[in-house]
This record gives structure tokens, C-alpha cells and sequence, in this order.
């Protein structure tokens, strides 16, 4: 139990790590005005969060936060970098009355949120659980196959469920199916909406601006 | 609208932006030394290019007023430094041409021998900075592999590498050293199968072709309007070399000579040899063309170089004594153009009948070059700007004197 | 590998043990990337200077010249460390480490032989990826933090390049982590054990093309000729490093070379067996089989042998860059829009159809999957008893009830689909081999 | 092997608190539209925090289970969506405004 116990203590450890590392980033997103550093900080606050979902053995979902949420703050970066670029590390102030106005509302929020955080019991008191974020399990642990079947429709965590409740269960199927449709509506609205507006021809002496429809 | 989409000139913009102005140069690895080139961008996209020079001016022009001809040899070789011999020639002519001075023919020979070895030297350099320019270094290396030998040749006749002045008002420094003939017909024959090599690295490189095929067209007009001279003028299709077109007292050096001027007639080039085909996607005038001219002439050069040397060895006569290094000259005035290999290159003298010249000027060729910059750059991308430039193979030293 | 460091120090599931061992997977892998890029630079040295008709370096450190990457790296290190005065300074520092920490921390889900990996994580290929693709973020803040317009063309074309062919390098990875059935690199590897014929680059047509497709986008994704737009000395001066000097530029450097090796590595698991050879030598040998010792040194020649498969990757892709002309930024794009991205679906819609359809393919030979042919029945009791043995709390959660009731959850197979379509039949892996159809039909 | 779970859904909790806050915080106080983005990139990545805490076996026997994981993926890819629109938007307001400060998108203002 020592042992275990002392296992502990590195988890521990790269929780408060990572913890660390994506709260005080957060909060630099917040105080800092430049852009790109916000996006920089935010990459960070990212990144330590799938560190988060590693430790709590949501291994593919912290794959995919590196890949796509980090990934799509780079795009964000770009288009920091792309639409004030042009005087360079801009600066939009924020009034002062804002900043009050904004530390009061989430400061109560905050309180509100971490008072709910700690006030079940069953969520902040030491519980007995299976040994697998300090060992070297996590490879066996399954979670992509087990994800992947169940947004195709197989809910192999849930077989001890009532017949009744086996009765219908498609797992993650349609909200899957959904989705994948809304992101592809989503990008074509995007995609529409970002088009292009002007042409110009290139090797005209001049360059003539057309309008397209 | 979709014919217009289908038009591969045309670049979307969907991002209202604003101009940038960038200065590539005069420290920039591919101006091919210290040219400016002040590049208005929308992105990639380059709206304008201007030009600057200046940058390696050094009063060659001045300093020849005050000089004899000859004394003023070693600073011709310095203005197209590439090509230090042609350089020579020219003004060693324009000098002949005041002086109405007559050369042996085995001094003609001797001439045509060096200045097109010293055009292939040239050329080589043009073709691997070209390769440079366009991101591959390795022809660069192969090309000064085969230079190397050409300025072993240079060395043996007049002792330096890059500053030759050797071919001088009167003739030459020395005559050709015993062996030389030899040394310079095995290097052809080394040479001659070597040029495939290049033609794989980048004539017929699929990449090659994709960055330089259908970019900066110049059409015939335009070149001639802009004053292009040399392969620039050739690689739009015109028909114009001065080793035949040119005065005589230049023409009469080639005659005899069996070559051809490398220009695309009919669609098609004059080659005897098998060369690699024009690829679908090259325009006449572009950057392929210019390239492909310069290559071109390389294999010309080379017959010229052999027709040459059988023709000085059979020649009676002296190599060309220079003339004396305070040799008054008449009074008058003379201006000759000769083909250099970047184009035409033009010296002007004019003596008031003393030793040291009232007036010397230089024309240039790659200044008028150069001046198509601007608007074959109009519009491309940024990456073509490097590919256009080094198309036109351009020598600072030259431009600015 | 971990577990047997510390079985050997005595040190098994204390929190020392596998702090310990962290410690020194990172140190290892420290080693990899930072000797790996010495190497790798004298290395590029060479075959430039071979293909070019010239030497390289043949003075410092005796005979190749081998110790020239070290002398350079000294040189660096007392070069004095520049800041524009334009640059944000913050993130000018920061950008060469923020390149290859990613370079680094992709390394800890690539295995190196069987079982010699950091961390094995499950999914490994997805993993490497994500981490890869972070490297650019290094890129674009270097570029737009130094203050320089060449820097920040060199970023924003790096950015448009990354963000365009991670699309075709995603598509290529699929293809082998749809026939092993996993994203775990270390099962992907040793699914391909035995003759070279069990090579995923051999299994159909489809793969082998998935493969050129891969390293031509692996190339581009790690910004090497012909595809170093972010670079590109003739254009951009040197791009988004140009205001970089010392050591923070040599980092950039580690990090290019790093995520080479790393791009090869993963090209060499997923397609080329990892560091199982042509000629499954070890087995033949019976060494694997033989206690401790010759487990130890087959890994170790597998190690071998994958390292020499990544540095033949790496070896190609100097070679193409001291060959090849730079594309323009457009026809980069171009390449991965039109060509790449069509041509890894049509790959992927081969692939699978090629399984679905039961085609022929050389790993149905079964080829020298004798003794070694074990290692896929192995993995997939290993899973089995490993999770059954260390999760004897788990309730019911335990792998085998959950394979058992599945089972009972999907509607029994018919006996045509006994043939898993993986290829490697026998697996009992039929569970998620199973065509999605089935359980969907009414 | 049982463990003791030190770090509990609590921590999570909190952790994801702070950066919902500070997403919310960012959202009321940032000028730049980009900036308003970021904000709420961090809110959803609060929200995810506790989905994924709530989801994770590590920390409590009773766990979400994989509804936890599944509902964090499926914020992560509703949140790149909302990304993709959301930047679509702030290039338009670029577009017309050739600024991204959104007190400037007061056309509506009565």
C-alpha cells in the first residue's frame, strides 16, 4: 500500500503540473492584449489539458484535443497574425470599468463554480480506484476501440445494462452521423461565407478588379 | 465566370489586404550580388518590382579617361567578372577599330577560341545560379566542376582565374602555351557528354519545367523594345547575333565558322543534335526558353571552340602583338558592340589624339536586361521573382561599372 | 521497456521506480534526438557532398570527418544569441524550443523494437501526429515574432503548407491502422512479423501507393526540399529563421532532423514492418523464445533494424532534397489539393475494398509467421490476460467479460466472416473485424 | 491493485472552473474578435475538463463512463465547426470594417 500510495504521489504530481500550467496560461490568455500571444498561451492551456485527459485515461480524447482544438488555434494564430498584421503586435485596450465589471461577475462565478465543485462528496473525497494512470496499463485500457464502437453503435460498456435498456441503444450512432453532417453544412457555410469577393488578374499590365458574383 | 475561374492568371484574393513593401536585396542570396529589388507584395503576390543600382558602381568609366586602352584592360575584366575575356574583347576591338589596327589571322583565331571558351565558362555560371535560384544546389557544383577546367585553361594562358586581361589592343598577352590545344580538346571531349547531365538536372526536370516554363514572357516586341540583347533576345524568338549581324570588323573574326544563332525559328530550334524537347508548357520567351538559348549555346560554343583551334594551328602569322602601353592614339572617335555572352556590349572611346582617352563609356548589357525586371514581374508570385531575375543572369559588375 | 528496467533494478511498482524510468526514457529519447541529428547532419553533409562530386568533411575527427557536426555545434553555442530589436522578444526566445519540444515529445509513442517504446500509448499513430503537427506552431511564432517580413512569409506559407497536407498524411496513416485493426504502433508492428511479404507496403496495391503518398507528404510535413517553402535561401533569404543565430537556430535544426527520423520511424512501423526484418532472422534463430536474454538481443537486432529503415527513409529525403528543385508555393498546394488528397482516398476506398472484397495479397502466405506468427496470437491474449491480471477490481469491466458479452451483443458470425479482415486469420480479433453492417441490420 | 484517489473529480472540477471563468472573463473583456474566439474556446475546454473527469474510471468507481470521452469528442468537434463559422465571420467584419475591434460593429446601433 506504501508503495501504491507513493505511485500516488507522481500522478499527483503532473496533475498539479498540468493543472498549473492550464490555469495560469488561461488567465495569461486573459491579461494579455496581443493577439498572437493569446493564441500562444492558449496553445499551451490546450496542450496542458489534454495532459489532463491523459491522466484521467482519456487518452484518445486528449489525442484528438491535441489534433484538432490545438490544431485549430493554429489557424486561429494565422489569422492573428494575418489580420493585425499590419500594425504590428496591435493593442486593443480594454477600459478599466470592463475589467471591473468582468472581475466581478466571474469572481462570483468562479466561487459559485468551485463551491458546486466541492460540495458533493462523492467528487472531492479519496475514493478507492483501479490503479491505472500510475502504472503502465493505459496501453491496454482500450479506450479508442471501445470509442470507436460505440459511435458506431455498440455500447460495449454498457452490456450489464437492463434488457430494457439494451432495447434500441444505437450507442453514439446518430449523434454521430449528425455531426459529421453539421461539420460538413458548417464548413461550406464557413467556406461561403469567407469567399472570395474580388479577382484580379495577373499578368494584366495593370491590375483590373473585377467583381465576381 | 467558370471560363474566368479556369483562367489560371487570375488569383483570388478573399482576404481584403494591404501592400507590403520588401526589399529583396541588396543582401539577398539570389540578386546575383548587389542588386536591390524593392518588391511591392500583396502576399505573395508581387504588384511591383523596382529595381535599384548602383551598389557596385566604381568609377570604371572615369578611370578609364584616365588610363591608356591598355592600362584600362584589367578594369574590363572586372565588369562582367563572369566573363573577363569577352570583356577584353570588346574593348580591345573598339580600340582596334580607332586605331584602324589589322590583326593576323592567326590572332583572329586565337580570339574566337578564347571568347567562346569564355562564353561557356559564362554560361555554366548562368545555368547552376539559375539552379541556385530555383532552390537546387547541386548543378550549381556540377557546372563549377566544368568551369573549373575552363579557368585551368584561362590560368595556363595568362596566369589568373577570373581576371584574365589577356586579349588586349593589338592582339593578346602571350600566345597559347605548348600542350594547351591538347589539354582544351580533351576538356571538350570530356565536356561535350556532360551537358546531358545538366539537361536531367534541370532542362527536363518535371519541377524545373513547372517553375520556369509559361513565367516572365517577354514577347519579340517587347524585347526589342526593351533593348534586350544576348540569349534574353534569343529565348523570345528573334533572330539577331551580332557574331552575325553585327560590324565588321567583329564579323569578320566568325568567318568561316560554321555555327548557328540559337533562336527558336518555325517553331522549332535549329539543333543538329539531339537535345531535349520544348515542353508543352513552355511559352516562347519564357524563363525556360532563355534557359534552353544559354544551353543552346554552349553546344555552339564548343563547335566554335574546336573549329577554332584546328583552324589557329594551321594559321601563319603572329598571336597578336599588343600594342604599346603608351601608344598614342588618332583623334576621333569609335563605338563597337560585340556578343558577349549576356548580350551585346558596347564600348564607346573617344581620343583627342593623346595617349589616355578623352572619353570612355561602357554600354551595357545586362542594364537593359535587367530593365524588363519590372515588368515581367509584374503580378507573379514571389518565388518567380528569383526565377525571373536569374532568367535574365544578370552581372551587377556590369550594370553598374 | 520501463517495467524491465525496473524489474532488473528491483524497483517494480514503486513510484521511484517509475519516476526513475521516466527519467530515463527521456534522457534515451533525448539521445535519439540530439545524437540523431549530429548524425543526421554529417550524414546530409556526405551524401551532399557525394552527390555533388565533392567529399563533405573529411578532416575533424579523424577519418570521415564524423566529429564535424560537434565542432559546428561548438561553433553555435559561442556564437552570440541575437534578438532583432523589432522582435517580440518573449516569443523569439521561445519559438526554437517550442519546434522541438514537439519534435521530442512526439518520440514518446514511437517504439523503437517490440515493447521499446516510452509510453505505449494506445493510440500511438494518432498521437505522433497531433505532436508533429504542434512543430509548426515553433515555426509560425518564430517567423512572426522576429520582426522580419522574410520570417513572416516563411511562416505563413509553412502555416498554409502544414494545414494542407496533414489532410493526405491523415488519410495515408488510416490505411495500415485499418488493417492491423489498431492505432497502437507496437501491435501495427508486430502484426507485420515474419517474411517481408507480411509488409503492409506489400499487402495490395493500394498500400503500396498509400506509402509513396505518405512519404511524399511526410517530406512536406517536415518542410524538407522539395517542399522548404518556410526556408527557401533563394527566395526568402532563409525564411522564418533568418533573424535565428547560435544556439536557438541549431535547435530548429534538431528539430527538423528530429521529426525526419520521426516521419521515417512511422513510415518504416506502418509500412515496412518496424523492426521486424525481411527475414525474420530471430525467429528462425528461436531467439525471442529463449528466455530473457535472447528476447533482449532479438529486440535489440529489431531495434537495429528499425533504426536502419528510419535512416533509409531519412537518406531519401536527402537525397530527393540535393537532387531537386523548390516548388513554388502554389504548386505545393496544388500538389497536396489535387494530387495527394484524391489519390490517398482512392488509396484508402482500394485498401479497404481490397479487404472487404478478401483479394488476394502476399500476407495470406503467411510467410515465416512460423515461430513468430505467435506474436499476433500473443497480442491478442496479451491484451486479454495483461488487463485480466492487473484489473482484477475492475467489477465488470474486465477485457475478457467485455469480449465475451460483445460477443453475445453481436449477432453470431456466420462462418464466412471467420476470415477477419485483417489478413491475418486466426486472430481472435473477429470482434472488431466484424463488418459495421451486420450489427446495424434490422 | 486499489488505489486511494488523491487528485478527485473536484480538482478537475476546479480546474475546469477556472478556465471556464477565465473564458467567460475573456469573452466579456476582449476587444479583438479573435480574442472574443479564444474566449470561447476556453469555456468549451472547461466544460470538457469535467465531462472528462466525470467520464474517467481513475478518479471515482462510479464514472460517467465512456459517455464522458464521447461527449468531450463531440465538443471538440462541434468546437472546430464553431471555429471554422466563427472565423468565416470575423474575415467578413475584416472584410467591411478592416479592423477586428468589434465595438466597431455598431451598425445596428439605434
Amino acid at each position: 500500500m506504501t508503495s501504491a500510495l507513493l505511485a500516488n504521489i507522481s500522478s499527483d504530481l503532473f496533475f498539479i503540473v498540468f493543472a498549473g500550467i492550464a490555469c495560469v496560461f488561461a488567465v495569461a490568455v486573459l491579461l494579455t492584449s496581443n493577439i498572437v500571444r493569446m493564441a500562444f498561451y492558449l496553445v499551451i492551456s490546450l496542450g496542458a489539458t489534454a495532459g489532463l485527459f491523459f491522466l484521467a485515461g482519456a487518452e484518445f480524447v486528449g489525442a484528438m484535443q491535441l489534433m484538432i482544438y490545438v490544431g485549430g488555434t493554429l489557424v486561429l494564430l494565422i489569422f492573428g497574425v494575418m489580420l493585425t498584421a499590419q500594425s504590428r503586435f496591435v493593442n486593443m485596450r480594454t477600459h478599466p470599468r470592463d475589467w471591473i465589471m468582468a472581475i466581478i461577475v466571474g469572481g462570483s462565478l468562479l466561487m459559485l463554480l468551485l463551491t458546486a465543485a466541492f460540495r458533493v462528496p462523492s467528487w472531492h473525497e479519496e475514493q478507492q480506484v483501479i490503479a491505472a494512470a500510475s502504472e503502465l496499463e493505459v496501453a491496454d485500457s482500450k479506450t479508442a476501440t471501445r470509442l470507436g464502437l460505440a459511435l458506431s453503435g455498440v455500447r460495449v460498456d454498457k452490456i450489464n445494462a437492463d434488457e430494457q435498456l439494451k432495447q434500441g441503444m444505437s450507442g453514439y450512432l446518430l449523434p454521430f452521423v449528425i455531426v459529421s453532417i453539421h461539420l460538413l453544412v458548417v464548413l461550406i457555410g464557413a467556406a461561403y461565407m469567407a469567399r472570395s469577393k474580388r479577382m484580379v488578374r495577373r499578368t494584366s499590365e495593370q491590375a483590373e478588379d473585377t467583381t465576381s458574383s | 465566370m467558370s471560363s474566368q475561374l479556369d483562367d489560371q492568371r487570375i488569383i483570388e484574393f478573399d482576404v481584403r489586404t494591404d501592400e507590403m513593401l520588401v526589399n529583396m536585396g541588396p543582401q539577398h542570396p539570389s540578386t546575383h550580388g548587389v542588386l536591390r529589388l524593392v518588391l511591392r507584395t500583396d502576399g505573395e503576390i508581387i504588384s511591383q518590382v523596382e529595381p535599384q543600382i548602383g551598389y557596385l558602381h566604381r568609377c570604371a568609366e572615369k578611370i578609364g579617361e584616365n588610363l591608356t586602352p591598355r592600362q584600362w584592360i584589367p578594369y574590363t575584366d572586372r565588369m562582367d567578372y563572369l566573363a573577363g575575356m569577352n570583356m577584353n574583347l570588346g574593348w580591345a576591338l573598339t580600340v582596334e577599330k580607332l586605331m584602324e589596327h589589322e590583326l593576323s589571322d592567326k590572332a583572329k583565331h586565337l580570339r574566337v577560341l578564347i571568347a567562346e571558351l569564355g562564353r561557356i565558362a559564362s554560361h555554366l555560371v548562368g545555368m547552376g545560379a539559375y539552379g541556385l535560384d530555383l532552390g537546387t544546389f547541386s548543378p550549381f557544383l556540377y557546372a563549377f566542376r566544368e568551369r573549373e577546367k575552363i579557368l585551368d585553361l584561362f590560368e595556363d594562358v595568362c596566369g589568373a582565374r577570373l581576371t584574365y586581361s589577356y586579349l588586349t589592343p593589338g592582339g593578346a598577352t602571350a600566345d597559347l602555351p605548348p600542350g594547351w590545344l591538347e589539354r582544351c580538346q580533351e576538356f571538350l571531349d570530356q565536356f561535350e557528354p556532360v551537358i546531358q547531365e545538366y539537361h536531367a538536372l534541370l532542362t527536363t526536370n518535371a519541377i524545373f519545367i513547372k517553375r520556369t516554363a509559361g513565367i516572365g514572357v517577354m514577347s519579340a516586341e517587347m524585347a526589342i523594345d526593351y533593348g534586350c540583347t544576348g540569349p534574353v533576345l534569343r529565348g523570345s524568338g528573334v533572330n539577331h547575333d551580332l557574331r552575325f549581324h553585327g560590324e565588321e570588323i567583329y564579323t569578320e573574326m566568325y568567318d568561316g565558322y560554321i555555327f548557328d544563332v540559337v533562336c527558336e525559328k518555325d517553331g522549332s530550334y535549329p539543333v543538329d543534335e539531339t537535345y531535349p524537347p520544348v515542353p508543352e508548357d513552355a511559352v516562347l520567351g519564357d524563363c525556360w526558353h532563355r534557359f534552353y538559348v544559354r544551353m543552346l549555346e554552349v553546344v555552339q560554343s564548343i563547335k566554335l571552340v574546336r573549329q577554332a583551334m584546328e583552324r589557329y594551328s594551321s594559321a601563319s602569322g603572329d598571336w597578336g602583338i599588343p600594342i604599346k602601353l603608351s601608344q598614342r592614339l588618332p583623334a576621333g572617335e569609335a563605338y563597337l558592340e560585340t556578343e558577349a555572352p549576356r548580350g551585346q556590349m558596347g564600348f564607346y572611346l573617344v581620343s583627342d589624339g593623346t595617349a589616355i582617352p578623352w572619353r570612355v563609356r561602357a554600354r551595357s548589357s545586362c542594364f537593359c536586361n535587367l530593365s524588363v525586371t519590372a515588368p515581367l514581374c509584374q503580378g507573379c508570385l514571389l518565388a518567380d521573382v528569383p526565377a525571373i531575375v536569374g532568367s535574365l543572369d544578370v552581372v551587377m559588375g556590369e550594370i553598374d561599372r | 521497456m520501463a517495467e524491465l528496467i525496473n524489474i532488473r533494478l528491483g524497483l517494480e511498482g514503486s513510484a521511484f521506480g517509475s519516476i526513475a524510468a521516466a527519467v530515463i526514457h527521456a534522457l534515451l529519447l533525448l539521445h535519439v534526438v540530439a545524437v540523431g541529428a549530429l548524425v543526421f547532419i554529417w550524414m546530409e553533409r556526405k551524401i551532399a557532398g557525394r552527390i555533388q562530386d565533392r567529399l563533405g568533411p573529411t578532416r575533424v575527427g579523424g577519418k570521415f570527418g564524423w566529429l564535424q557536426t560537434l565542432a559546428d555545434g561548438l561553433k553555435l553555442i559561442t556564437k552570440e544569441d541575437i534578438t532583432p530589436q523589432n522582435a517580440d522578444k518573449m516569443l523569439f526566445k521561445i519559438a526554437p524550443y517550442v519546434s522541438f519540444a514537439a519534435s521530442y515529445a512526439a518520440f514518446l509513442a514511437l517504439p523503437f523494437a517490440d515493447g521499446w517504446v516510452a509510453n505505449n500509448v494506445n493510440s500511438a499513430v494518432f498521437f505522433v501526429l497531433a505532436v508533429l503537427g504542434l512543430e509548426v506552431f515553433g515555426v509560425i511564432l518564430a517567423g512572426y515574432s522576429s520582426g522580419s517580413k522574410w520570417s513572416l512569409f516563411g511562416a505563413i506559407r509553412e502555416a498554409a503548407q502544414v494545414v494542407s497536407y496533414e489532410v493526405p498524411l491523415g488519410l495515408c496513416v488510416v490505411v495500415p491502422v485499418f488493417l492491423a485493426g489498431t492505432m497502437n504502433l507496437v501491435t501495427i508492428g508486430n502484426m507485420q512479423a515474419g517474411y517481408f511479404t507480411n509488409w503492409f507496403v506489400f499487402h495490395d496495391i493500394f498500400t503500396f501507393g498509400t506509402f509513396w503518398i505518405f512519404f511524399t507528404c511526410a517530406t512536406a510535413s517536415v518542410n524538407r526540399a522539395p517542399f522548404d517553402l518556410a526556408e527557401a535561401e533563394s527566395e526568402l533569404v532563409a525564411g522564418f529563421h533568418t533573424e535565428y543565430s547560435g544556439l536557438r537556430w541549431s535547435f530548429f535544426f534538431m528539430a527538423e532532423y528530429g521529426s525526419m527520423f520521426l516521419v521515417s520511424g512511422l513510415g518504416a512501423i506502418l509500412f515496412f514492418g518496424g523492426w521486424h526484418g525481411p527475414i525474420p532472422l530471430m525467429s528462425i534463430l528461436g531467439l525471442p523464445e529463449s528466455g530473457v536474454l535472447g528476447n533482449y538481443l532479438a529486440n535489440l537486432a529489431g531495434c537495429v533494424n528499425f533504426m536502419l529503415k528510419a535512416v533509409v527513409g531519412v537518406t531519401v529525403m536527402m537525397w530527393v532534397r540535393w537532387t531537386l528543385p523548390r516548388l513554388r508555393i502554389d504548386q505545393v498546394i496544388t500538389t497536396c489539393l489535387k494530387y495527394c488528397v484524391p489519390l490517398a482516398s482512392v488509396c484508402f476506398i482500394g485498401a479497404v475494398g481490397w479487404q472487404v472484397l478478401d483479394l488476394p495479397s502476399p500476407s495470406d502466405w503467411h510467410l515465416g509467421t512460423g515461430p513468430a506468427y505467435k506474436v499476433h496470437e500473443e497480442w491478442a491474449t496479451h491484451t486479454n490476460n495483461s488487463a485480466a491480471s492487473g484489473a482484477d477490481d475492475r467489477g465488470p469491466e474486465t477485457t475478457e467479460q467485455y469480449q465475451r458479452e460483445s460477443d453475445q451483443l453481436l449477432p453470431p458470425e456466420p462462418d464466412d466472416a471467420d476470415k477477419p479482415l485483417t489478413g491475418s486469420s486466426g486472430s481472435p480479433r473477429s470482434l472488431t473485424a466484424t463488418p459495421l453492417g451486420q450489427e446495424l441490420s434490422p | 491493485m486499489t488505489l486511494l484517489a488523491t487528485t478527485t473529480v473536484s480538482m478537475y472540477l476546479a480546474v475546469g472552473a477556472v478556465m471556464f471563468v477565465t473564458g467567460v472573463v475573456c469573452m466579456a473583456t476582449k476587444r479583438n474578435a479573435l480574442g472574443i474566439l479564444m474566449g470561447i474556446e476556453l469555456v468549451l475546454n472547461g466544460a470538457n475538463i469535467n465531462f472528462i473527469a466525470f467520464g474517467s474510471e481513475y478518479l471515482r468507481p462510479d464514472s460517467l463512463g465512456l459517455d464522458g470521452q464521447l461527449i468531450a469528442l463531440f465538443v471538440i468537434v462541434l468546437a472546430a465547426g464553431e471555429a471554422a463559422v466563427a472565423l468565416a465571420i470575423a474575415l467578413n467584419f475584416y472584410n467591411n470594417h478592416a479592423t477586428v475591434d468589434v465595438d466597431q460593429a455598431d451598425e445596428l446601433k439605434g
